[in-house]
């Protein structure tokens, strides 16, 4: 079994240096071939791990393959811990890289990088696998790095902004701000336990709850709090929760396939993970708990906002995610971390489906990325449509589909989580996932309309060249969209209620929110029954989408509309109309114009203006304040040395 | 005394008449043959790293009435500086050839620079120390003005000259200090007797201590002792650059190492405070001014400033696994610095320095080895895992932790949270931006084999840093 | 008497001079270059005193190297003298400033 | 008594030589200020019989370094006008931090220190007692090593300072005599024939 996890492991890493070092020499398909056949291969021994260790009941594996360093008892070592939690985010991560992978021969087809490309997203895969696999946190930290640098060079790929000496401090502090918590964390963990490996933390997990921790000389906190909060900033930065969000709109900016791989399926979902795979530590601190809880509503809830307004059909996708990933925190904030890990692994599938559907739009408009000048080319790409369509369902919640069971279970577990009756968080966080799914069928189904129904607003020269994308595009949608439409179905029993992540996630008793839904759970199909009675999640759905429909397609006509009735039945029907008005402006632009006040003033202005640019501005002020010091004359830099030495012989002379 | 007394002072004795003989030669070897000249002091070199292995005795000795120490730490930081000088031969050897200036005379003070950095690393007392300080020293000032024609270089030499001088007699006037209250100036008598006489722990000892420091931290280039620094850095030529960058740095911490930790071991209370205080200035001034350059030179020699808050505070924590760590990051910075500076060679050619960070533009397109290897020489010393200079720097974190000084541990990561940003800017210029120079380098077969050796030792060594962590704390042991 | 403490205290007086003709000294780089030389003179003064002091000849003998070491000093800081005069024309300290920030 | 006053007043000179130093104007008279200063540290060695320094101090100091320093005053040829303003806007800044250091220093050597001083001011020397021999009794056995490297030191200032400022002048007229015995008429002089032109 250890050969199957290092070859998982290895086979993306060697084809990524080969791909990236002798790109040359094998040339481009040679370079794709390598690189999907590896990954291919990760993903048949990762359903082999899962089978073994799920259906064949296979024990968890938990060892050291090589020991790095050990520095004052420490020891530094390169490990695998494969328990049900590790194999199945090795399926999802291999699953999604390796339909990406396929994609991307057609989405890179005319890119002079084509190797390159290849070589970063296996060498991304192998990242990824690195951090799901660790049993210790110094690789954790690895994977962590690694997955945000091959990132950081793919969102580069084709950044060809004329950039200024700032200009891309912006999206590398914030996720610095994420990672340095991170570190601080596993600082604090090394601090108290003189350990890096899980196993050995988490037993200690108890005893540093019972301590207390004078952070900077103030009053005591409970140690485990501030390892958690720390912890979780680090997940923060990563999986783009407010307010360090900021980065992944603007990371939009990369090839579509990245969106896909990085953005939506793996990279982001690192902290989810990441929050799952330290419930021993997280169970412990209710404070970390809450603040896990309030960072994940807000952010599910005002990011869907935000993608009301967007134009950009992958940041409009971007700002689903974003508000996904909200869902999924509010869901580990609440102990449902069966239920993040469930919402994030269906989410996988329909979010990678949704950015490759945008993509094969992009490819067929001539990379045109506007919702505003497409329309109507339903009929032009009909496989697009109905996986897209596929997508949306899924990803508002549409009973049946995949999204459905994770975020039904999910809005359930937080109704009913120990956080009720807690009061101000507890409404808070209940509130923001109801209304959240009403925005998400608002924004999805207004983009899914605009770009596929209506009026073609495109112009002559790109209508004319619309057809249908070719195979490697879309043979990797339908493979998504088969599993967006049906895996909630077969899944929610098993994963979510059937104590399938058995000890490698932790709950204390009073927690376990979901064990409580699972006494109530009789199969899929009186689940599905149940969510129509149960909550009023299924009606918010429907009406956001109605609302996006009358005011995205309908609404169109309305002021035609008026200007036939004009000479007529003036009078009742512009009444009729203005009472429409009142409902759509009340209601429906209430929202978007809350969402556009968000994202000017809250958004743009303050986190992006203030807080990010603000810091690197204020860091590269101080840098060109600093420099001045270094005047160039001799006299000033001899006068600093005196001076320097003068205060140090009058410190010790009279101070000492 | 018979001869065998001076065996463990061989690789001085050696490297002296190579020095001798390379003089010499060098005479009747005419203009167009000069690269022989490079290939003698070569072979004086790989003679020297030899001499420095064999020539070892089994113990740590010393001779010259204690004025010269042979011990494990002396052979280790020997045989690394001597090869780090050989590397930077290398690579200057295709440039100063490009740009007709391929002279003796930067062969033979580089070797000299070499003997004052062994007898820095063997001293025994504070006087060969301050010896070989000054032979260090004046090659240096002679070979940043050796371009003459250069009047930045003129000016950067001058400026060295000048606080260099200031530097070393402050750093004299606290030996005669030093010497008048514990009348030696042997480090082992020194920190014999204010071990048998506590009460020499007193303001007059500590005032001879903070002019030695001063002294120390010129010679690191910690603020706000690094007014130098920079300065030379941009006006030398870059082979010269990158001489100073390497080499020194190894001398510097012998320095620190032998007078603070060896002499003054006593007044560690003492020294710990200032040597906070500067290394945490040198940290943040360092990182901080980096971003705001856009000379690679200046870039980097204001990041060697910032890895000299690292090294120092290694020191700082005051445990043997702190001078450890020390030792263990200015090994790896120096092998990364030369990397670097190497780099900086092979983009330059006649009529063309190769000195702004924009020169490094779209070089993945131009090279995409070399562009990986600038890549890993970058990452390294920004610390990013798996590259050496993570494990450094979390070798240093780790000590000042231990040591129970949890803020600036925190000041740490901060420092390198910023400092990557201009490393990464330079891999940012690689990749992503487009090439405005399309031409082949013209660095010989060897040398790039040679840089492209460098660029994975810094990953081999990230990779695998167990056997040089443990050497390095077997021989501070 | 005359002892140690009055040597020790020329030399801390010619000490703090030379430091302050260094960077109070903007025209003329070679009374800097001179201003160099009285800090080791200062350095000497100590040596002396201390060595007179502790009966040790050990600091009249750094005395000598100190010397030895100030005449090659000397000759290489007005060699890169002469080679700034050549390439400048001037040795205005002042007008040393072509690299900074 | 005596020795007090002649203590007093050579320190006295010392001390003004180096302020001259430090404020002449004139490059010239800094130098010849600090020729004083050495010759003032001399004697106040030669009081406290310190007498191989204070002679090698004359001798190698003054006769070889400063008759270089001058040297290279007369060779540079600089226009002392031109470069005397700043001096006295700076120097009650720098003064005052001099000061500072004076004061520190002062009361280090005064308060703090705790020198146990012999009646005689320094420690007493035995009969016999030459202080020539007793250096080169150390400088030959236990400095023998700092010695060797004083001469590395020597041979290096001597690679450098030749190596900066030796220059082979363009333009220098040589003669080569080779070419010149080798020369020929017929290389040297053309006798060229003209037609000559028509008038028209």
């Amino acid at each position: 079994m250890q050969t199957i996890h290092l070859t998982i492991v290895l086979a993306p890493l060697l084809a990524a240096i080969v791909a990236g070092l002798f790109g040359k020499q094998i040339g481009r398909a040679g370079a794709h071939w390598l690189t999907i056949l590896a990954v291919g291969l990760s993903f048949v021994l990762s359903m082999v791990v899962l089978k073994d260790i799920y259906w064949d009941g296979g024990a968890v594996e938990n060892y050291s393959v090589y020991t790095w360093a050990v520095s004052d008892g420490l020891r530094m070592e390169v490990g695998f811990l494969i328990d049900r939690l590790t194999a199945l985010m090795m399926v999802v991560v291999t699953f999604v890289s390796f339909m990406v992978h396929i994609y991307t021969i057609g989405y890179m087809h005319d890119d002079p990088g084509y190797q390159r490309f290849f070589s970063y997203i296996s060498l991304f895969t192998f990242s990824m696998l690195m951090l799901v696999m660790s049993n210790n946190f110094l690789q954790l930290f690895f994977g962590w790095e690694a997955v945000g640098l091959v990132s950081y060079l793919l969102i580069g790929f084709w950044f060809k902004r004329e950039s200024a000496i700032f200009a891309n401090l912006k999206a590398f502090l914030v996720n610095r701000v994420g990672d340095f918590g991170f570190i601080l964390g596993i600082a604090a963990i090394v601090m108290f336990t003189n350990s890096l490996d899980y196993m050995t933390v988490f037993g200690a997990a108890g005893d540093i709850a019972r301590q207390d921790i004078a952070v900077f000389g103030g009053s005591p906190w409970n140690a485990m709090s501030v390892i958690c909060i720390l912890l979780f900033i680090g997940a923060m930065g990563k999986s783009a929760q407010a307010p360090l969000h900021v980065w992944l709109p603007d990371s939009m900016e990369g090839p579509t396939p990245i969106s896909a791989l990085i953005h939506a399926a793996t990279m982001v979902t690192a902290g989810i993970f990441m929050v799952a795979r330290m419930s021993p530590l997280f169970e412990l601190s209710e404070t970390a708990l809450a603040v896990v809880l309030v960072i994940g509503s807000i952010t599910a809830f005002f990011m869907g906002l935000l993608g009301i307004v967007q134009n950009d059909i992958k940041r409009v996708v971007a700002y689903s995610t974003l508000s996904q990933l909200g869902y999924m925190t509010v869901a580990l904030g609440a102990s449902a971390y069966g239920a993040a890990i469930f919402h994030l692994m269906t989410h996988a599938f329909f979010k990678a489906l949704l950015f490759l559907a945008a993509g094969s739009v992009i490819i067929a408009m001539h990379h045109e990325q506007d919702i505003r000048k497409m329309g109507g080319i339903r009929k032009y790409m009909p496989i697009t449509y109905w996986t897209s369509l596929v997508g949306s369902l899924a990803l508002i919640g549409f009973p049946g589909f995949a999204g459905f069971f994770s975020k039904d279970a999910l809005i359930e577990a937080v109704r009913h989580s120990h956080w009720e009756g807690q009061g101000a968080v507890y409404w808070i966080a209940y509130l923001s996932v109801l209304l959240g799914v009403f925005v998400t069928a608002l924004y999805s189904f207004r983009m899914f309309f605009l770009v596929f129904h209506g009026k073609e607003r495109m112009d002559e020269h790109t209508r004319s060249h619309i057809h249908e994308t070719p195979a490697v595009v879309t043979v990797p949608l339908v493979l998504l969209a088969i599993p967006s439409a049906v895996i909630g179905w077969f899944t929610i029993g098993p994963v979510l209620f059937g104590d399938f992540f058995g000890p490698s996630i932790f709950v204390l008793p009073g927690h376990d929110v979901l064990a409580e839904l699972g006494a109530e759970f009789h199969g899929s199909a009186q689940f599905l029954a149940h969510s129509f009675t149960a909550g009023p999640a299924f009606y918010l759905a429907a009406a956001g989408v109605l609302v996006a429909w009358f005011l995205y397609l309908k609404r169109p006509d309305l002021p035609e509309a008026i200007a036939n009735r004009m000479s007529g039945l003036y009078t009742l029907l512009d009444r009729k109309y203005y009472f429409d008005e009142l409902w759509i402006n009340g209601f429906a632009a209430g929202g978007r114009r809350l969402g556009r006040f968000l994202w000017t003033r809250g958004d743009e202005l303050i986190i992006d203006g203030v807080l990010v640019n603000g810091t690197a501005n204020s860091v590269g002020r101080l840098a060109g304040t600093l420099r001045h010091l270094q005047t160039g004359y001799l006299y000033h830099y001899a006068f600093a040395m005196i001076i320097a030495l003068t205060l140090f012989l009058g410190w010790l002379l009279w101070l000492q | 005394m018979t001869i065998s007394d001076f065996l463990p002072a061989a690789p001085e004795i050696s490297l002296l008449c190579s020095i001798c003989a390379v003089l010499l030669i060098d005479l009747f070897i005419s203009d167009e043959k000069r690269v022989v000249t490079f290939w003698l002091a070569l072979v004086a070199l790989l003679l020297n790293i030899w001499v420095v292995v064999v020539s070892a005795p089994p113990d740590p000795t010393t001779i010259f009435d204690g004025s010269y120490i042979y011990d494990p730490l002396s052979q280790v930081l020997k045989v690394a500086a001597t090869a780090v000088v050989a590397l930077g031969f290398f690579y200057a050897r295709d440039y100063l050839r490009q740009v007709g200036m391929l002279k003796g005379e930067f062969f033979v003070l580089g070797l000299f620079g070499l003997l004052g950095i062994m007898i820095m690393i063997s001293a025994g007392s504070l006087l060969t120390m301050y010896l070989g300080l000054e032979t260090l020293s004046l090659a240096l000032y002679a070979l940043v003005a050796f371009d003459r024609e250069s009047p930045q270089a003129a000016e950067s030499a001058m400026k060295y000259f000048v606080l260099g001088a200031i530097a070393s007699g402050a750093l004299l006037y606290g030996i005669s200090w030093i010497y008048g209250v514990t009348g030696s100036l042997k480090f082992a008598e020194i920190s014999q007797s204010i071990a048998v006489r506590p009460e020499l722990n007193d303001v007059p000892l500590w005032f001879g201590m903070a002019f030695l420091v001063v002294g120390i931290a010129f010679k690191f280039g910690a603020v706000p002792f690094h007014m130098w620094l920079p300065d030379v850095y941009q006006g030398a030529r870059s082979p010269v650059t990158l001489y100073i960058a390497s080499a020194p740095k190894l001398a510097a911490l012998a320095l620190i190492l032998r007078v603070l930790v060896d002499g003054l071991e006593g007044l560690h209370g003492v020294w710990q405070g200032m040597v906070m205080v500067i290394a945490v200035l040198s940290l943040v001034i360092g990182n901080v001014v980096a971003i705001a350059q856009s000379n690679i030179k200046r870039m980097l020699g204001y990041s060697a400033i910032a890895h000299v808050g690292f090294i120092l505070l290694a020191v700082f924590a005051g445990s043997e696994a702190g001078y450890a760590a020390s030792l263990f990051y200015t090994l790896t910075y120096v092998i990364m610095a030369a990397g670097a500076f190497g780099m900086v060679l092979l983009l330059s050619r006649q009529g063309f320095e190769a000195e702004a960070i924009a020169d490094f533009k779209g070089l993945n397109a131009r090279s995409p080895w070399f562009a990986l290897m600038m890549l890993f020489f970058m990452f390294g010393m920004a610390g990013v895992p798996p590259w050496v200079g993570f494990f450094a720097k979390l070798n240093v974190i780790n000590v000042v932790l231990d040591a129970g000084f949890p803020g600036l541990a925190i000041l740490m990561v901060l420092a390198s949270v910023v400092g990557a940003y201009y490393y990464l800017r330079v891999v940012w210029y690689m990749y992503f931006e487009r090439a405005e120079d399309k031409s082949v380098f013209q660095a010989g077969r060897d040398t790039r084999a040679l840089l492209s050796l460098n660029g994975l030792a810094v990953l081999a060594l990230g990779i695998a840093p167990g056997w040089l962590l443990a050497l390095c704390l077997a021989v501070i042991g | 008497m005359i002892g140690l403490y009055h040597y020790l205290t020329i030399s801390a007086i010619l000490f703090a001079l030379a430091v302050a003709g260094i960077f109070i000294n903007r025209r003329n780089l070679i009374v800097l270059l001179m201003c160099i030389e009285l800090v080791l003179l200062a350095v000497n003064f100590n040596f002396v005193a201390f060595s007179r002091y502790l009966g040790d000849e050990t600091g009249q003998a750094f005395v000598f190297f100190i010397l030895t070491v100030a005449a090659a000093e000397a000759a290489i800081g007005l060699a890169i003298l002469v080679v700034l005069f050549r390439n400048r024309r001037s040795i205005n300290v002042q007008e040393l400033d072509s690299m900074k920030g | 008594m005596f020795q007090a006053i002649l203590f007093y007043t050579f320190a006295a000179v010392l001390i003004g030589a180096a302020m001259g130093v430090i404020f002449s104007r004139n490059p010239v008279h800094a130098v010849m200020f600090l020729v004083l200063a050495f010759f003032q540290s001399s004697l106040l060695w030669l009081l406290a019989e310190a007498e191989f320094l204070a002679i090698v101090l004359i001798l190698v100091y003054v006769g070889a370094v400063m008759v270089l320093f001058l040297f290279v005053v007369m060779m540079i040829d600089i226009n002392v006008e031109r470069v005397q303003g700043g001096l006295v806007r700076y120097a009650p800044l720098g003064l005052v931090i001099a000061g500072l250091m004076v004061v520190e220093l002062v009361q280090l050597i005064w308060a703090r220190s705790r020198f146990e001083v012999a009646t005689g001011g320094f420690a007493a020397t035995p009969e016999g007692y030459s202080n020539t021999e007793a250096l080169g009794a150390i400088l030959y056995t236990e400095h023998v090593y700092a010695f060797e490297i004083a001469a590395v030191i020597l041979l290096l200032a001597i690679v450098a300072a030749i190596s900066l400022t030796m220059r082979k002048r363009e333009g220098l007229k040589v003669q080569n005599i080779t070419s010149q015995v080798a020369a020929r008429a017929k290389d040297r002089v053309r006798v060229v024939k003209m037609e000559a032109e028509k008038r028209q």
